[in-house]
């Protein structure tokens, strides 16, 4: 799937490209390049910490997660991936995968979501929240994206997830749009999946977790969407606030179908 | 954190029950919900302030008709072109064309104005994001037209002549800022924000319109 | 500590291809912190690998070589239900020991 | 001042640690610092005690005509030839050259796949050290992108 994309890609770079054979074959290097990477996924170690992290006992309360119910039932982790953001009537609220797990690492193991929330990326809980969340995608690889949207609240949730997707501001004008809006298009040598639909397996929304060999990060949606923000010139979303919920519930619904082949290593 | 989450609950429950569980969900209450979850959602960080999503009609006119799927009415788009045009700072000392080789510098730093950035990181461009300029830097991005022989194309031979004029003050005024010529364009307004100053914006022109520049090679 | 490595060992015929990925940050020493100072260097020195507890690989790493390393190689003559273990040892004398049952 | 016992106590420290991970005593190598440190091919060479070396199509270097990251540069070391007692891995113009050293031995096959930094385009070079002390290399160009919006 991943290279059907790029062939289809490499031949409207033809099309389009005044510069000729030299960037058709940059395109076809990189490609190769990335194919290379493929075996050998540093995430597996992130996955690997993430299922021990979910059998072992710890916080105040000594408890491990297996009694975490994200959305399939407590202590379900095959296949829910998939189905998320989606309502939860304990909380009353729309849930993206690490906010829900916030949830439960409050309510199962005594831990303070609203440090966790608080802490940045790539530091103490935060570390155990992005393994958690790359093992929990995992469990859903080649499954395909079918969130739930029957709930009122869901479906408000994808209409303030569009409104932020078009939102125009900050110094450069830009929206979530400007890039993903269109299809067939790149930014320097990346191509942009056009995110206003389903973009195709393992592309956009289903790429994620993935591991960034650009700097050795392993990063979780939250984290992605959070660099969109921050290149895009807006200011800090909270982790797991509704903004960046709903934002994944439009993201989601929109990739209806497509198969997620998370986690995905990625530039 | 406790505290926003609350604020937002009773906004979202007030929604459901306008919103109902059968009906599509209201447009006015969802723009006033979303504005609302904006406001819960994002912070300050480093040198970029929440109050930059607080934004200009231009930009709320143009979110509107994309979340709406339509293109802006014919006169509305004027009325807005005509407003951003009126911001265009033209050069104070008249010249247009700077230095096309601190043009190029300029169209290839993306940097600048992320909460990443210091206040004293110099600001970038941002031109081959979206843009093919010269032939010789194969990384570029097709957001924006490809930029190549930008003067050629457009016959100019020498930017100080009158011929040229058109050309030069349109593409002055569309770095300065794009939406005097398409109000909705997906381009910066990087003089009207404050992106690049004037004599940056005049090395860009340079690399675009300089005969001796490798765009017009 | 350090965290576990993924080790899978696939036979094909009387050869076992081995791959290894370690969590390890491998500092270069090159790189600047975000106040501008100087991260020292901090990586895997040694690797070394056995096959039922035989010895067949030792190898040594400079910093140049990417974060969260991978490796592969060739054990020649292992089977499958062998054993294949993997060590390394970084420039702090930190080490990490993890075995895998070749498939 | 470190008191006998403390360094006693450290001596132990560190078997223990050895034992418990199953570290054997005949993996206990110095690692070359020399080698890792030297600037070029040839002085890598040197550093190991190694001789000139002569390009041969016996050896090969696989890596990507061009690296999107030079973060992570997929590099793969092999030779043909047999006696072979250490294959390398160098980046030429890297502040340091020498990448990876792998000691060869009976039990595994002279073929080794690794990622490394590299800092910007440069020729990457495999070389074969052999057990009568002849050397030959091969080498590719790796050219290394500027990738993303970052600038």
């Amino acid at each position: 799937m991943k290279t059907k994309n790029a062939l289809t890609w490499i031949a409207l770079g033809c099309l389009v490209s005044t510069a000729g054979w030299a960037q058709k074959s940059a395109v076809q290097s990189i490609e190769e390049y990335r194919a290379m990477l493929q075996d050998g996924n540093p995430a597996d170690l992130f996955e690997a910490k993430g299922e021990g992290l979910w059998k072992q006992k710890r916080g105040p309360k000594n408890a491990s997660l297996e009694q975490c119910d994200l959305g399939k039932g407590p202590g379900v982790f095959k296949g829910v991936f998939v189905e998320l953001p989606r309502y939860f009537a304990d909380t009353k609220r729309v849930q993206d995968l690490e906010s829900r797990l916030l949830t439960c690492m409050e309510t199962l193991q005594g831990l303070n979501a609203a440090e966790i929330a608080k802490t940045p990326f790539g530091k103490g809980e935060q570390n155990n929240m992005t393994a958690l969340a790359t093992w929990i995608a995992a469990e859903s690889k080649d499954m395909k994206f079918s969130l739930p949207q029957a709930h009122a609240q869901e479906k408000v949730f994808y209409e303030v997830g569009k409104r932020l997707f078009f939102q125009r501001a900050g110094a450069h004008d830009f929206s979530c749009a400007s890039c993903h809006g269109q299809d067939n298009t790149r930014i320097r040598l990346q191509d942009l999946p056009n995110l206003t639909k389903n973009p195709g397996d393992g592309v956009g929304f289903a790429a994620w977790p993935a591991y960034r060999v650009s700097n050795g990060q392993m990063w979780g949606m939250q984290q992605r969407l959070n660099d969109c923000y921050r290149q895009q010139r807006f200011p800090y979303p909270g982790f797991a606030s509704d903004a960046t919920v709903a934002l994944g519930v439009y993201l989601g619904v929109n990739s209806k179908g497509s198969a997620s082949v998370a986690p995905a290593i990625k530039r | 954190m406790k505290k926003q989450y609350k604020i937002t609950l009773s906004v979202l429950a007030a929604a459901a029950v306008v919103a109902g569980c059968a009906t599509a969900p209201d447009s006015v209450d969802l723009d006033k919900l979303t504005a609302d979850i904006v406001k819960a959602s994002f912070r300050d960080k480093g040198i970029v302030k929440a109050s930059v999503l607080d934004t200009d009609e231009t930009n709320k006119a143009c979110s509107a008709a994309d979340v709406a799927g339509k293109p802006l009415d014919e006169k509305t788009a004027k009325a807005i072109e005509a407003t951003n045009l009126k911001t265009v700072k033209w050069p104070t000392n008249g010249k247009f064309l700077g230095d096309w080789k601190e043009g190029e510098k300029l169209a290839q730093s993306g940097r600048g104005l992320t909460w990443t950035d210091k206040a004293d990181t110099p600001n970038g461009g941002n031109c081959y994001n979206c843009h093919q300029i010269t032939k010789e830097e194969i990384s570029f991005g097709t957001i924006g037209p490809s930029l190549y022989n930008y003067g050629k194309i457009r016959g100019v031979a020498d930017p100080s002549s009158a011929a040229a004029k058109p050309v030069v003050e349109y593409t002055w005024g569309k770095i300065w800022n794009s939406k005097a010529y398409n109000a909705c364009s997906n381009m910066p307004r990087a003089g009207h924000m404050g992106i690049l100053n004037e004599s940056q914006v005049a090395h860009i022109v340079a690399l675009l319109l300089d005969p001796k520049s490798p765009v017009n090679k | 500590m350090a965290d576990p490595m993924r080790i899978r060992a696939q036979a094909a015929g009387d050869k076992t291809t081995v791959r290894v990925l370690m969590a390890h940050e491998m500092e270069s020493g090159q790189r600047k912190d975000a106040a501008g100072k100087l991260v020292p260097a901090w990586y895997i020195q040694e690797v070394t690998a056995t096959h039922n507890g035989k010895p067949v690989l030792t190898a040594e790493w400079g910093p140049a070589v990417s974060k969260n390393p991978f490796l592969q190689f060739v054990v020649k003559g292992a089977k499958a239900g062998d054993k294949i273990a993997v060590t390394w040892k970084d420039s702090k004398g930190e080490t990490r020991n993890d075995e895998a049952t070749v498939s | 001042m470190q008191s006998r016992r403390q360094a006693l106590k450290k001596t132990a420290l560190v078997a223990g640690l050895l034992a418990s991970t199953g570290m054997f005593p005949q993996f206990a190598f110095a690692f070359s610092k020399e080698a890792f440190e030297a600037k070029n091919l040839a002085d890598v060479l040197k550093a190991l005690g190694a001789g000139a070396p002569t390009e041969s199509k016996d050896v090969t270097i696989t890596g990507p005509d061009i690296a999107e990251n030079g973060a992570v540069v997929p590099l793969g070391v092999s030779t043909t030839l047999t006696g072979v007692k250490q294959l390398l891995v160098l980046v030429e113009k890297n502040p340091a050259a020498l990448i990876a050293l792998f000691n060869v031995t009976a039990s595994v096959e002279p073929a080794f796949s690794i990622r490394g930094k590299m800092g910007q385009s440069s020729d990457v070079y495999a070389v074969a050290v052999m057990n009568d002390g002849k050397v030959f290399f091969a080498k590719k160009e790796v050219k290394v992108t500027l990738g993303g919006c970052g600038g």
